[in-house]
């Protein structure tokens, strides 16, 4: 009943924060309805000519009205259609997130057991040279822009050694040699984050007193970092890891542009950049969906990972 | 205090950017607007780094691009750091309907994946120097205003803080004397690794084609326009890429260092 | 008989910089089976050190540079660590100061206790967990079940500890080490835990090395004292003779600075500075503070005695109002203190200061001392030109030297940064002082020099003192009154000679019954427990 | 006596006597006034066949699939289509009634021969027989009188209603031949019917919605099968075309965005086979890389940094001559374009268009410049926005960026303002001062006609000039382009004189294909005929 009543109040929560950011969307993009106008036909169209458009999208109504009237519209899962794509918003957007999913999902994959095995490496015994050499790749991989990094990727593998393609428009169907360099560019952006991450909640883990008493009751090295340090050492990364969620579907668009991935990422680029706004509403929408619920589920993981948060 | 090697090697970078950046119109050797011979490799001695596709020196272009990059990072970073702390402490100290609000509309802003923010601040107000500096503050802001809220309830239930209350001390006093001295070092931090996120936000907008219209010598931008030729050419974008990163690289040992310091 | 533990000539080196070279310096002891033999020092005297290189789990930096210490035959020092390993959690076993921080919050304790067996035997998997079961019932542990299954976090500080010494015991340990396994409990819970420890001893099977610096647990439980000063035994001898006759001028210091429980003289009453009626804080649900109604005179000191969560803390910032109260009434100087504002509040609040328990947090880190009360005696009315001969005086006044000034908080010790607080509280020239456990977190000594501040200010001073502490003898030797709190109310309250000797509820002759120390006859206290162990699993 | 005796093995496309205006032609041929190349190009304009080349190897059918990296755009109504992109992909399944090779010589298409009568203002064609529609139906007489009336109808969006305003009447004269009558001699007629809008559609074209990826019917020898703007497009072979069977099975057109860099990059990976083009930036890159061939030819396409002559600064002549005077077209080609094409001089001819007229090139003058801008009451100079949109390349910024160099001389201050591509076309006929690319037309006079004729559709600078239009007329009537070139040299000046335009330089153009691409040809025009292509 508790974990009942504590999701639905987060969930409230989330619905919450979705109708203030669209609100906030609809704001920025539709306030200024002559903008919306010139937007969809162009900045040298005519006065008359906005006024009848404007007129036959029903952009006459008071904005408060035509936030409702888009928002049931979006709610009952009309998005309208893109302007740019010609084509349906829900259509549209759909095959693209389940590629940005994919492409995200691949990241991950490789990068949460590298950065936690990293950030462990180095946590356990800080200060040693593992240590030094982690920090150095987190410090160094940080650094440097997701373009630079895909840049210098691209000259590396593909013009210098030629031995991955250059892009990754899986134009031909799924293929893994195109996921490669998207996602060792995002890994190699977010793993020096999150394992230094892993590494300070290591080293506050490997201080407490309860790793001393697992010390005292004969407890080997590796079995008090495995058994007893992890599992209390992974609740920071693994929110942290949900947190970045947002960081990396940042990473994603700048890839996905980089590599011409066909995925959200580029839709929405695209959207911005041809003033599409139903487009750029919706992929708004979705992307802060994502986000919200990444921070749902972390506060899960954390309460499945810490009993002291557990039936509370 | 002993002083971290990392710090000094970051703070010595930085400085000698900002230096640049200040002295550009004294340093750069041509001006970086103006053609002279296109696609010099570097090494020669009037173009130590080389020219670009339109003939102009990538030193005087770099020394000139560090302007933008230090001064609207600095800028963005600096008025989210106004309007976070002011909020942050207000709330953190405050707490109740103030704090709820902040923090409602904080999480609200923070749940757009950064990138997203931007693209969409910057198709609503369109590209230019001013709405990529207001498109990072409101990127940056409700992040420090977290950082400085978490803070401020940590202090505001230290003894200390209780004890100014019974000393009748003025609330701006407690937020500003008592409160904000004691975030300084971690926001110290903090300001550091922002600025450089500013760094990156701001070369990433120009990557996008959303950054700083044409000519301006903007790093992002650079990197943009010599990725074509950077097969023949490396040095095309491999100056900017060293410039960036070498900007954010210091400010994040700046960061570390002072971490370090601190402990 | 041997000895089943003998140091000897231990040395462990501290690392360069430190304040001294040695954390434990040429130190020889030895512990019998069935003996407690009590480490007392003060904080940084180097007693935990010396648990931990029995252990042989040093912390990373320290190292033993010479001496030897022998388990039996066994020679620890130079020992490989897979050998330690066997060793520890089976033949020596540590309880800890800090019981539920000591247990891992993501295990149940079950598990935690299981780990030994597995650690140390080849018990199968249900065994193990019917010894786990078993010691802990042997632990009087209610509701065995629960407990077993339960989180750390979902156990009192008293049960963890106790989960702590079934774990300890699982292997029939030589040696018992516990390191101020009590410092960090209740007084009754306190109680409960040494005499649980009194009868393992009794046992005869184990030594125990018991760590303290409070010399009330010592003449409750040691049958040998060692006093250690930085890091040197300066005594070490049978408990009755250290205790009756101390022969080091250190012991002697220690020994004299433990409060006798006896009432002092009571002043007569005076007019009432500070009354509050029928104050009330809920937060949510929870009812913290239930109807509390005290009065403050005068030049007199009023006790609030009671255990960690009676409400008595809360009481402290509702009446310097850091906290709003739900309900109730607080009057100060005869003005009602609740309705004031703006400046009227701040006039009211130069009245009543507060002296906070944790002298580290007590002060802000970034401010000079100086500073800090040159501040308060301007919000207390001093024109800003003289604030600083006022704050210089009060640092006279308080025993701290001149050059304190232009020091930060950081720079002073435990006890200095407590003076430095007082000193701030006086800037104000306040008619009531809230100390609220002002003394708790200081040691033995300079616990003792404080409360002598304290009383020696309101001798000169003639202010009123609300005194909040858990501890009954330090009540006794620093209040007229007292008011002993339980579960957010007052049970019972009155003069400090008649509380001390003639308690009339319950709650407070249990108090006054688990003070340590207090004298030698065993206490009706709880169920009489004998340890009966599990069989060892060899 | 070599030329003659190719004159003499001439036929027409019908089978009938020689034009009448081949005979001059011929005897041009012969003093040496015309080359052969050019010579051929005008006998076809009227009506003559010219034998086709040696044929190399050609690969059977295959079921070989070629990616084609292109950017895919809307297409709704081909005749409406401003692109050339476009009208790839739609070339695969609409066929024209000419079609102009890479030599640019006119070649029969849907119409297998036409013959202009002798005043060139009445010309006949005769349609293809057995051609027949991707649904089955006949290729007929009513469908090419379809697509003239909708043409040329007064409400007509398409560019084809200035380009053929000449046509006065359309007339069938049975169910294979039709016939134009012009108001004017117009000798280009059959080279223009292959311009980009000039596909022929079905009759029902409007009746089924008027959007042809919805309705793909076509002639051709592919059928779409799949269209997704901004995304991909496939072509699959008809089996039943009348023509020559092509070799590939399917053409697949990928769009890779805008950044040709990874366009390259997929050719180098094998991601993709033929590169619709790629620019000057990325010239180094393919050379260097062993899976890329560069096809590289010179074309009359061109930037066109035009001003609007009815708005504000630009209706000063002065100011629109300052810019033209302060800006240095050779800079702008040798940074950015490197070098590697031929300097313009701001009049839209290339001097390797057979129409040139040679004109005396005008200089830089800076100073003059700055007289004529302080006379137009902007002494202390004047600041621009020039918007453009890097339709075909960064090099269009590159360019404007130089410009913006060579005005600041004169004290204008120009500001760029870049838009993407597309929102680029949907101002660029608007915007007061814009930098716009321009294809390549065969003929000087088509561009003329085209982009600077009074009230065209595409006349983004809004100049306007009767005697100009008037001097256009003539030069149309002339086949002769030894005579047409004086007439040329008058229109050239005259647009040059209006000083509408800084054109600076003809770049080359180039792509890149995989090594195992054959036959794919660079068509001048950028027109790509795919049923020649196969894979090795």
């Amino acid at each position: 009943m508790r974990v009942a009543a504590w999701l639905g109040r987060r969930i409230g929560l989330l619905l919450l924060t979705m109708l203030a950011v669209s609100f906030l969307v609809h704001l920025a993009l539709e306030v200024n309805v002559d903008a919306v106008a010139v937007k969809v036909l162009g900045q040298f169209s005519t006065p008359d000519q906005r006024a009848a458009w404007l007129r036959e999208n029903g952009y006459d109504a008071p904005f408060l009205l035509r936030y409702l009237r888009w928002l049931g519209h979006f709610a009952s899962g009309d998005w309208g259609r893109s302007t740019y794509y010609q084509e349906d918003i829900v259509k549209l957007i759909l095959p693209r997130l389940a590629a940005s999913a994919l492409l995200a999902g691949a990241a991950l994959l490789v990068m949460v057991p590298l950065s936690l095995a990293l950030g462990i490496a180095s946590g356990v015994r800080a200060g040693s040279l593992t240590d030094r050499g982690v920090s150095l790749f987190a410090i160094l991989t940080t650094s440097v822009p997701d373009f630079a990094m895909a840049a210098f990727l691209t000259a590396i593998f593909v013009l210098g050694l030629g031995w991955l393609p250059g892009v990754s428009t899986m134009a031909g169907g799924f293929s893994l040699r195109e996921l490669v360099l998207p996602v060792m560019v995002l890994v190699l952006a977010s793993t020096g984050y999150l394992a230094r991450m892993t590494r300070a909640s290591m080293i506050e883990v490997m201080g407490q007193p309860y790793i001393r008493t697992a010390l005292l009751k004969g407890a080997s090295p590796s079995r008090i970092v495995f058994r007893h340090a992890l599992r209390n050492a992974l609740l920071t990364p693994v929110t942290v890891i949900m947190l970045q969620i947002p960081w990396i579907l940042s990473g994603v668009i700048i890839v996905e542009v980089f590599f011409a991935y066909r995925g959200f990422g580029t839709l929405l680029y695209q959207a911005a950049l041809n003033s599409d706004v139903y487009l750029v509403e919706a992929c708004a929408m979705i992307s802060v969906v994502a986000v919200v619920a990444s921070q749902l589920l972390a506060d899960i993981a954390y309460a499945a990972l810490d009993p002291r948060l557990r039936g509370k | 205090m002993k002083r971290p090697p990392a710090l000094v090697i970051g703070v010595a970078i930085v400085a000698l950017w900002l230096l640049v950046a200040v002295f550009a119109p004294v340093i750069a050797p041509h001006d970086p607007l103006v053609s002279f011979k296109p696609l010099l490799r570097p090494g020669a001695a009037a173009f130590p780094l080389g020219t670009d596709l339109l003939g102009r020196d990538i030193l005087s272009r770099l020394i000139w691009g560090a302007r933008p990059v230090i001064f609207l990072s600095l800028a963005a970073t600096l008025i989210a750091y106004i309007i976070g702390v002011g909020a942050g402490l207000l709330a953190g100290y405050r707490r109740g309907v103030l704090d709820a609000g902040f923090s409602f509309i904080a999480n609200v802003i923070l749940s757009f994946p950064v990138l997203v923010l931007y693209l969409v601040v910057i198709v609503a107000l369109g590209p230019s120097y001013l709405n990529v500096v207001i498109a990072v503050t409101f990127g940056s802001a409700p992040a420090v205003f977290r950082i400085v809220r978490a803070i401020a309830i940590d202090i505001a239930g230290r003894d200390y803080i209780a004890a100014a209350v019974t000393q009748g001390e003025p609330t701006w006093r407690i937020l500003l004397i008592e409160i904000l001295p004691n975030a300084a070092p971690a926001l110290a931090v903090d300001f550091c690794l922002r600025l450089g996120y500013s760094a990156i936000i701001i070369g990433s907008l120009g990557f996008l084609g959303l950054g700083l219209p044409p000519p301006a010598p903007d790093w992002g931008g650079m990197v943009t326009d010599g990725r074509a030729l950077a097969f023949a050419f490396p040095h095309l974008v491999i100056f900017p890429c060293i410039a960036i990163s070498s900007l954010v690289l210091a400010l994040s040992l700046i960061a570390d260092g002072l971490r370090e310091a601190r402990q | 008989m041997t000895p089943i533990l003998s140091i000897r000539n231990l040395t462990v080196a501290l690392p360069k910089g430190g304040d001294r070279a040695f954390a434990v310096e040429d130190v020889s002891l030895d512990l019998h089976r069935g003996e407690i033999l009590c480490v007392v020092g003060a904080s940084g005297s180097g007693k935990s050190i010396l648990s931990a290189a029995v252990m042989g789990a040093l912390p990373g930096r320290l190292a033993i540079a010479g001496g030897e210490i022998r388990l039996g035959e066994t020679l620890l020092t130079g020992l490989p660590d897979a050998a330690l390993r066997r060793i520890r959690g089976n033949r020596i076993a540590m309880i800890p100061q800090e019981p539920i921080a000591a247990l891992n919050p993501a295990m149940t304790v079950s598990r935690q206790i299981e780990e030994v067996f597995e650690l140390h035997s080849d018990l199968a998997r249900p065994v193990r967990r019917a010894r786990a079961r078993d010691l802990l019932e042997a632990m009087h542990l209610p509701d065995i079940d629960r407990v077993a299954a339960s989180y750390p976090h979902q156990l009192s500080g008293g049960q963890c500890q106790r989960i702590a010494i079934a774990m300890g015991l699982a292997m029939h340990p030589d040696v018992l080490i516990a390191d101020e396994p009590t410092t960090a409990l209740d007084a009754t819970t306190q109680a409960q835990i040494l005499k649980l420890i009194r009868e393992l001893k009794a046992t005869g099977e184990h030594g125990v090395l018991f760590i303290t610096h409070d010399f009330g647990v010592v003449r409750d439980i040691a049958d040998r004292i060692a006093v250690m000063e930085a890091g040197r035994i300066v005594e070490v001898g049978e408990a009755a003779r250290v205790l009756a006759a101390p022969q080091h001028p250190y012991t002697r210091a220690l020994l004299a600075a433990v409060p006798r429980l006896e009432a002092r003289a009571v002043r007569p009453a005076a007019e009432a500075v500070l009354t509050a009626k029928g104050l009330t804080k809920s937060y949510g649900a929870k009812l913290a503070l239930d109807g509390v109604d005290i009065s403050l005179e005068r030049g007199t000191t009023l006790a609030i005695v009671g255990e960690s969560g009676s409400g008595k803390s809360t009481l402290a910032r509702l009446l310097v109002r850091i906290a709003e109260p739900t309900g109730g009434s607080i009057d100060v100087g005869g003005a009602n203190f609740l309705a004031s504002r703006g400046s009227a509040l701040r006039r009211s609040r130069r009245q009543i200061q507060m002296i906070f328990q944790d002298p580290f947090g007590a002060l802000n880190p970034r401010r000079t001392a100086g500073d800090i009360i040159a501040r308060a005696a301007t919000l207390g009315g001093i024109h800003r030109a003289e604030a600083k001969a006022r704050a210089l005086e009060l640092l006279a006044l308080v025993g701290l030297p001149a050059d304190a000034y232009d020091r930060r908080p950081a720079a002073f010790s435990g006890g200095q940064r407590q003076r430095i607080g007082i000193a701030r509280a006086l800037a104000m020239a306040p008619q009531i002082l809230i100390c609220d456990e002002s003394v708790s977190a200081l040691d033995v000594l300079v616990q003792a020099q404080v409360l002598e501040l304290l009383a020696d200010l309101q001798a000169r001073l003639g202010i009123a003192i609300l005194f909040i502490t858990h501890d009954l003898r330090t009540a006794g030797a620093i209040a007229d009154r007292i008011a002993v709190m339980q579960h957010g109310r007052i049970v019972e309250q009155g003069d400090a000679p008649a509380i001390l000797s003639t308690p009339a509820h319950d709650y407070t002759r249990a108090l006054v019954a688990a003070i340590p120390g207090l004298s030698a006859t065993e206490r009706a206290l709880g169920p009489s427990i004998r340890p009966a162990l599990p069989p060892l699993p060899r | 006596m070599k030329q003659r005796r190719h004159v003499g093995a001439l036929a027409s496309l019908d089978g009938g006597p020689l034009h009448a205006d081949v005979a001059g032609l011929a005897a041009s041929l012969a003093a040496g006034r015309l080359d052969r190349r050019s010579f051929l190009r005008h006998a076809a304009w009227l009506g003559t066949a010219i034998p086709l080349g040696a044929c190399g190897k050609v690969a059977p059918p295959s079921n070989d699939t070629l990616r084609f990296v292109c950017a895919i755009q809307q297409i709704g109504d081909p005749a409406l289509s401003a692109w050339v992109e476009a009208s790839n992909l739609f070339r695969n399944s609409l066929e024209f009634l000419t079609e102009v090779d890479a030599e640019n010589i006119v070649r029969p298409g849907l119409a297998e021969s036409w013959r202009p009568s002798d005043d060139l203002k009445t010309w006949v064609f005769t349609l293809r027989p057995g051609v027949r529609w991707s649904n089955g139906d006949a290729l007929e007489v009513a469908d090419i009188a379809y697509n003239f009336r909708r043409w040329l109808a007064p409400a007509s969006k398409s560019v084809n209603r200035t380009a053929f305003a000449a046509i006065e009447r359309f007339e069938a004269l049975d169910d294979r031949r039709f016939a134009l009558h012009l108001s004017r001699p117009v000798c280009s007629l059959a080279e223009q019917l292959y311009s980009a809008t000039c596909p022929i559609l079905h009759r029902d074209f409007d009746r089924l919605g008027g959007n042809w990826p919805a309705n793909p019917i076509g002639t051709g020898p592919f059928r779409l099968t799949r269209f997704e703007v901004g995304r991909e497009a496939r072509f699959e072979r008809r089996e039943d075309y009348w023509g020559p069977a092509p070799r590939l099975k399917y053409i697949d057109y990928i769009d890779l965005g805008p950044d040709v860099s990874t366009h390259v990059a997929a050719l180098a990976a094998g991601q993709v086979d033929v590169l619709y083009r790629i620019t000057i930036a990325e010239l180094d890159l393919v050379r260097s890389l062993p899976q890329a061939r560069l096809l590289q030819h010179k074309a009359a396409w061109t930037l066109c940094i035009r001003m609007k002559v009815d708005t504000k600064p630009f209706d000063d002549i002065r100011v629109r001559r300052a810019v033209q005077l302060a800006a240095d077209n050779a800079q702008m080609l040798q940074l950015a374009y490197r070098g590697m094409g031929e300097v313009a001089d701001d009049h839209h001819v290339a001097p390797f268009q057979p129409d040139f007229g040679a004109l005396p090139r005008q200089g830089r003058d800076v100073a003059k410049a700055r007289a004529l801008l302080a006379e137009a009451g902007h002494p202390d100079g004047i600041d621009l926005e020039l918007t453009l949109g890097n339709t075909i390349g960064r090099w269009e910024q590159d360019t404007a960026q130089i410009l913006q160099q060579n005005l600041a001389d004169a004290g204008i201050r120009v500001s760029l303002k870049v838009l993407p591509p597309t929102e680029y076309w949907s101002v660029w006929n608007k915007v007061p001062f814009g930098l716009t690319s321009w294809a390549h037309r065969p003929l000087g006079i088509m561009t003329l006609d085209l982009a600077y004729r009074s009230g065209s559709t595409w006349n983004e600078s809004g100049f306007a000039d009767p005697a100009f239009d008037a001097l256009l007329d003539r030069a149309m009537a002339i086949v002769d382009p030894h005579e047409r070139a004086p007439v040329m040299a008058e229109l050239e000046a005259r647009l040059r004189d209006a000083a509408v335009m800084v054109q600076p330089y003809w770049p080359e153009k180039f792509t890149a294909v995989s090594p195992r691409v054959r036959g794919h040809e660079l068509h001048p025009s950028d027109y790509f005929r795919m049923d020649k292509v196969w894979l090795a």
